[in-house]
């Protein structure tokens, strides 16, 4: 299934894209997808960690993700 | 009556605007917090910062701030503004201000919100530096 | 560099003077407080609070507690404005405004200057009710 | 000797007067001075209580009164 993957703040820089379409299995978990991540975009280990929205919320590394979710990379914010 | 105010923009973010919203004939007290681009961290000269959002994320979730901030705290309204783009020393990436009855329920809200802010919105921002640039918080 | 703000005055206190005094390129936050004049206290309805000081020695209260707020925080300014007569419904008797590098010492500085504010400072208001006035805080 | 007295708050209403010029024993206290107040301005009993200011600055009762000091009398105060 595709899902839609968004890059914000220094992962835009470490991934090299902004937004890109991503292949993933069905029924894949946030915790699965972050470990393929990491193989893909090996860069990303040079953040000690992310946060994963889906659909604009926050969401834990169980959450299933679905077709068509919009999975933001979310580094440590630092608004403010 | 809309008891928040919410708003991220590329313009210059304004002290008076935000005072105009909370301030209200029932209440005795309003806590504002400014945030200011500092000219140094870490003792390095800053040069300016560079804000930039997960914009409709970063929304929800300082409406989430604001709405939590009404249920905890007995507080009458509340904004949060923040802004994004390149910010010179002295600009403002975040007001905060909170109308109350009683001003402790004010003091109280307003810190709430600036330190959950800074937690939870998907706001990032990068240090100029004279040799080179910073995604702050970023690196272990 | 004067440090401190101290005011008292019969015309409008004003939320940006205040800001721009303390406001200073070292600092990252500023914090604060402004009173307003509530339209009811005790579910009674206000119609205007009118005050008064002992202006000389209000003004040296008023320069003690900046001072020792200073001495206190880590703050970098500190202003403190009141204003004396005939405040309506909405107006502002009274802002604090404090700078620093690191936000949480704004706030506390903040906090501390209003509350003794309330304690030492001799100042004193009338609440105009729409069937008397009463002074404030003066009876048992 | 003779010292000034001010009355602010409620205590101008109490009292009836702003400003007094007003003749006590020399060496007294603002102690002893309090209670000579208390019988001439009876009403003052209606408030709780008062400080006192000698010179612009908040005074306890053992301190010793000089001649021309300027002593306010101060209800709670309610600003802010």
């Amino acid at each position: 299934m595709k899902i839609q993957l968004l890059f914000f703040g220094i992962a835009t820089d470490l991934a090299g894209e902004n937004s890109v379409s991503y292949e993933l299995k069905s029924a894949a978990t946030i915790g699965e997808l972050k470990k393929d991540l990491l193989k893909k975009y090996s860069k990303l280990k040079n953040i000690e960690d992310f946060a994963i929205a889906v659909n604009e919320e926050y969401a834990e590394n169980d959450v299933v993700l679905q077709e068509n979710d919009v999975v933001a990379i979310i580094p440590p914010v630092s608004g403010g | 009556m809309d008891l928040t105010s919410i708003k991220i923009t590329s313009e210059k973010l304004n002290l008076q605007d935000c005072y105009n919203f909370v301030q209200d004939a029932s209440c005795g007290g309003i806590a504002l917090f400014v945030g200011t681009v500092r000219n140094s961290t870490k003792n390095k000269k800053v040069i300016l910062l560079d804000f930039s959002g997960y914009e409709p994320m970063a929304l929800k979730e300082m409406q989430k701030i604001a709405d939590l901030a009404l249920a905890k705290f007995q507080i009458h309204k509340i904004a949060i503004h923040h802004a994004v783009g390149e910010l010179q020393i002295g600009e403002i990436p975040v007001i905060i201000a909170v109308s109350s009855k009683h001003r402790k329920a004010a003091f109280e809200a307003c810190q709430f919100a600036i330190d959950t802010l800074k937690e939870t919105v998907p706001i990032w921002k990068k240090e100029h530096f004279e040799d080179g640039e910073v995604w702050v918080n970023s690196h272990p």
